[in-house]
């Protein structure tokens, strides 16, 4: 029983940190509003060079094999940023899902590939124009096509960096990978969404603390008034204790049973609760400069809305969460329990 | 205590319900905030509305308005919203400013300003905050200095709500060297007036619903000033109180979304989370508790009293009331939540964004409080 | 359309507050407490004697046949005083239950007469011990007794001024008096409850502001601090928004229609909600004395715990107002609408 | 990371949990706040504890303990918890002074006090706040003068929890003259000293859980000082800390009381409001989420990492969680929630008063937050 990070995990992560810090910047985020657009080819490049899109894809598929706690780690920092590029639904769910029915499809030749899932559960599907394969559900198996093999509608989102399609196709223009493990694509997606949501937190609090810092008003820094204060330490706490039930969400994702489904689950439902939170203490704190367009504040909430609600909505992952609670034993030494020792 | 409305009062009721049957537009207006087209089609509609003396139903038929009591704005207040009549455009004028212009104004300045304002043809902006004067808006900077019978006025004002497409807008200026709450004065200045420029900011739902000012020697006439010369703070705090009062938040605004929930969640709720149908019943109860709340001010203010610490409670009461009712709608709509909804639609999304503001402007909850505990508990401060 | 009092109704509150102001103090309580009693004969006597026994008992029973919203402006200052004598549960609810049905039973001789009431929604039933009539819910009949014709089993609550009972009974022991207006009953019950709900949360208000003025810590008095501040301007906005809604609910109680019943399930929900908040705000403004059985500020959250949920849960309540939104028009002209005028 | 037991905490389980099966009193004792009676059976069952070597398992062995690591530490208190076994009665010593001891004593005070703590001989009670101290602590006034090798002690202390029934204490005093944080000393004394009167406090259950006491010349040892003289408001902060922190609120018991709540819900589902699952659901989310935090900490501890100002944000998750759970008890519950509990039944009502403490002691959750702003967030003060 060990709840603490590898030299190497830890080592992913400040890498991640340090270079999606460094270029996806506010100037960056205010240029690509600007330009209408979400998608930035160099910083893509060098996503890809540092193979974070090849880490959790089979090394049978042509990538590094390693496990969803790697993952999770990198899409905290991508959550941190904001990040527009697809990093977490392509390299985080697309990727492993399709590795895992067609290790030798050809996008898996190139790392830049974008790999678009269309889950039954969501009605809209993101980044799937720029895809090089779009995985669809369909009575439990997986088709995959290519974008002029569907029909793609633009779908306008409130957050100005996700790019949404509603698909329509047909089986003749798709090829049927069989059965899928559907669940799983879901848990990674639960679970990595959660990990954006924590960074999303984090970053929204951050940004509030260093405008609490400078702003004065009545003679004083804002952030000396208990209000301000007690906004953002509640803010904090919520991160606190979501951070653990991330990590652990990550760590068990493999075992596949009703305990680690209920704790993805639960780490969605509380990571992107704190980031609501946190987003929403932060435009208070900023007053009247949260509420404009100039401050980014804004990119954190709506990111927080979307995923809150996207690849199952808090009531779906509450009823799956009531299936462990009122299926399996409950109590002080279950924590770690898994379903077959329960069997 | 007597919860009926009079024969006259029904009569009213029905009045006014055909007026807007026969001239609310069909389709949604364009934002008034969103682009300049969208705030013309909102004046013209402010025209329409004059047509039928409808422009500003409490003020004196002198000032351009129609004389009736509260009740009765109340009423024509359920009938607009129940109509999804256009959002008033003016708002700044006939809510904020026009109360005010009607306690400290001289009847000079009321026959220049009112009417106009009520028939939409000058359109308000407000123009309090600078950079360094949000809350604390005693820390403004902005100067007017009387030259003659003329003031000079300089300053940087932010987050003037309307003022990119407004005419006009009134704001606080102090003396040269003055400091705090002393020597300041409202005053009024055209958005065209030489040395005015302005530049929209948008708002965190792409609209331009604000503006930075900048006043660079700006000459406006001494009329331009309402009440004395450094009265302004005290105006000022007069106004707050309207803005977060009574006229600015009709208790209809918030019943109609409440019944527009009810509808979607009876649309949907045989995809939804059942447990979410107490938030939509909760919804209805706040509305409820705050139209019952604006009819005892109503009365009271028509039996005499005078409007005190309640505006407060008010504000943080439909505030708070706003973003849980938008919440609600967001977990109705699920994985659609996050869709901007085709133009015409009732979009939840950006209302949710806008309710999210409620807490901060018009005085932020926060300050509303301490107003609470100080004035209404006593507490020290 | 006027929402104001008349200056009747003032002058009975005003009368109301005196009585029990002064009768009702903090040194009554303890003494109270200490003896393990929960009745006061003097009191009561004054209480009979000011009339608000008979108040809204009908004058075909010797009563004064005023009507709902006056009770409700008494029911308010027992509320405030957290007063233990059954004067809400006797007067307001049993006594013109049981003169609706036999407006000539020997108790309305008496005014100092308590009728209790047992309805099938209640597990138990208040005062029924020293009651000269239990009036009893059976399949939509009221049937009545003497205590000495049933069985009751003393129940402890929580509030040690409830003085409560389980009761078991044999119809062959009580005298039926045919179907009555159980509906009425629990109109009254919840209105009248959520009047002392609005007292409770405002007397919570007010021991903790007058603590937190003379209390210091840190060199200043505690009031002065905005997190104090603002737990108490927060249970007074919810009290000034309970209020009106109190008030209309009482006035409308005798529609009997699907908004009235609505109007008093609201009243309750949000009056007792606020008398809890009001109370939980109090306690931790205390601090560790809000703790203590010295400071008198538990007495109105257990009142507070106990309204709550008798006499319908809040989910009980909110299904009723579903009924309303769901099956009348809703909307802004429909505020003081009537069932009638729809049909 | 790796989220499995080894085969060894495996086994330590198997014993912890047989020895309690054996040892764990059938009937609920009374509590140890309510009577004498209560307090004196649950010194008894500390030496049952004891018996067994499992007083304090986390201890040094020369001390009274059993020299296990955190983790085994935390699998002993989920197996101490899933027994339902009593209420640790020594809690103020065993976790609150002790681990304070265990940093700042001499030898020679650790071999004095822990032994006799460990095996519930001596019971302690803590003497911290006084009338006009509470969450200002450097307000306290009582005094301790050194006089030869003896302390006098001289005081009004109040709130001091488990002083009705307890043999010591251990509380601040000052050098006569100082203020503030300067010139305090932590010191113990026995609560049967001559010069001590201790008077029971009710708590809002009816228990006596606290005590005040007055200190009349009481004359202690120099020895009963921990840590050098004028150290006190340092070692108090530490305390302090420990209090909030890890070892008070394990998380086994808000797990236990999570499931107990399930269990409440599938008793009385079909006569309960359905939307009520979701917050039985979360109340298991919550204690989920204390538990895994806590693990983190503990594996953080065992690396050599030292506890900061998470102990605030532990102490504001679990009071409010605490809150939450039981207020859905209740709610489940309904008409029914007001009565009180037959002896031996889960007592949710009582649980729920005591809830509401949680965001009162150990440093009000408005001080945490004002330490979690300054501390974790480097807001100005």
């Amino acid at each position: 029983m060990d709840f603490t990070l590898s030299d190497e995990q830890q080592m992913f992560a400040d890498t991640a940190r340090t270079l999606l810090g460094d270029t996806c910047t506010p100037d960056h985020w205010h240029k690509l509003m600007e330009q209408g657009a979400a998608f930035d080819a160099a910083r893509w490049a060098q996503i890809v060079e540092n193979g974070f899109t090849a880490l959790i894809v089979p090394e049978a598929a042509g990538g590094m094999g390693l496990g969803e706690l790697d993952f999770a780690l990198i899409a905290i920092e991508a959550g941190y940023v904001a990040l527009p590029e697809p990093l977490v639904e392509s390299a985080g769910i697309g990727a492993p899902l399709l590795a895992s029915l067609a290790p030798d499809h050809p996008p898996f030749a190139d790392p830049a590939a974008i790999i678009a899932v269309a889950p039954a559960i969501n009605p809209v599907v993101a980044n799937a124009d720029i895809a090089a394969a779009i995985v669809i559900e369909r009575d439990g198996h997986a088709f995959v096509a290519t974008p002029d093999q569907v029909t793609l509608t633009p779908m306008e989102s409130i957050d100005p960096f996700r790019r949404l399609f509603r698909i329509t196709w047909d089986e003749a223009n798709a090829t049927d990978l069989g059965p899928a493990d559907w669940g799983l694509a879901l848990d990674r997606a639960a679970v990595f969404s959660a990990a954006m949501g924590l960074g999303l937190a984090q970053r929204a609090v951050d940004l509030a603390v260093g405008y609490a810092k400078d702003r004065n008003q009545f003679g004083k820094p804002i952030g000396s008034y208990q209000a301000v204060k007690h906004h953002l330490a509640s803010a904090q706490t919520a991160i606190e204790f979501t951070r653990p039930m991330v990590l652990a969400a990550a760590a068990e994702v493999a075992h596949g049973d009703v305990q680690s489904r209920a704790r993805a689950s639960q780490a969605k439902i509380v990571a992107l609760e704190a980031a609501e939170q946190a987003a929403r203490a932060s435009i208070q704190v900023h007053g009247a400069m949260g509420y404009s367009w100039e401050v980014d504040v804004h990119l954190f909430l709506k990111r927080a809305l979307a995923l809150k609600q996207s690849w199952g909505t808090p009531a779906f992952h509450t009823s799956r969460i009531a299936t462990r609670v009122f299926s399996q034993p409950v109590g002080a030494d279950q924590t770690f329990a898994r379903e077959n020792e329960n069997a | 205590m007597d919860l009926t409305y009079t024969p006259e009062q029904n009569a009213f009721r029905a009045e006014v319900r055909s007026w807007l049957e026969a001239h609310v537009p069909k389709g949604k207006l364009e934002h008034y905030d969103a682009t300049r087209e969208g705030f013309e089609a909102h004046r013209a509609w402010e025209a329409t509305l004059k047509s039928g003396d409808w422009g500003m139903v409490t003020w004196p038929k002198e000032y351009g308005g129609r004389g009736l009591d509260l009740i009765q704005w109340l009423i024509f207040e359920e009938e607009y919203y129940r109509a999804g009549a256009p959002g008033r455009v003016n708002q700044n004028g006939i809510f904020l400013l026009g109360p005010t212009l009607m306690e400290f104004g001289t009847h000079e300045q009321k026959q220049r300003f009112l009417p106009p304002m009520a028939s939409g043809e000058e359109i308000w902006a407000q123009a309090w905050s600078e950079p360094q004067a949000g809350s604390d808006l005693a820390g403004v900077r902005a100067t007017a200095v009387l030259e003659g019978d003329e003031y000079v006025l300089n300053g940087h004002k932010i987050w003037s709500s309307r003022a990119a497409f407004a005419d006009w807008a009134f704001g606080l200026f102090r003396a040269s060297g003055s400091e705090r709450h002393k020597d300041m004065s409202l005053i009024f200045f055209p958005l065209d007036a030489p040395g005015v420029t302005r530049n929209p900011i948008r708002k965190i739902n792409g609209h331009v619903g604000f503006a930075e000012i900048f006043l660079d020697n700006v000459r406006v006439p001494a009329f331009n000033r309402l009440g004395d010369e450094g009265q302004g703070w005290h105006i000022c705090m007069a106004t707050a109180g309207f803005e977060r009062g009574l006229m600015l938040r009709s208790p209809a605004r918030f019943q109609e979304a409440a019944a527009a929930l009810a509808a979607l969640w009876q649309r949907r709720k045989n995809t939804c989370d059942p447990a979410l149908e107490g938030a939509v019943v909760r919804a209805h109860v706040n509305a409820e508790s705050y139209a019952l709340n604006i009819y005892q001010t109503a009365s009271r203010l028509m039996a005499g009293a005078k409007i005190g610490a309640e505006a407060s409670t008010n504000k943080i009461f439909w505030s708070e009331m706003d973003i849980h009712l938008h919440e609600t709608a967001l977990a109705i709509l699920g994985a659609e939540a996050e869709l901007v909804t085709p133009t015409g639609e009732h979009d939840w999304l950006d209302d949710y964004i806008f309710s999210l503001a409620g807490p901060i402007y018009a005085g932020s909850n926060e300050i509303q409080r301490n107003i609470i505990a100080e004035r209404m508990l006593g507490l020290p401060r």
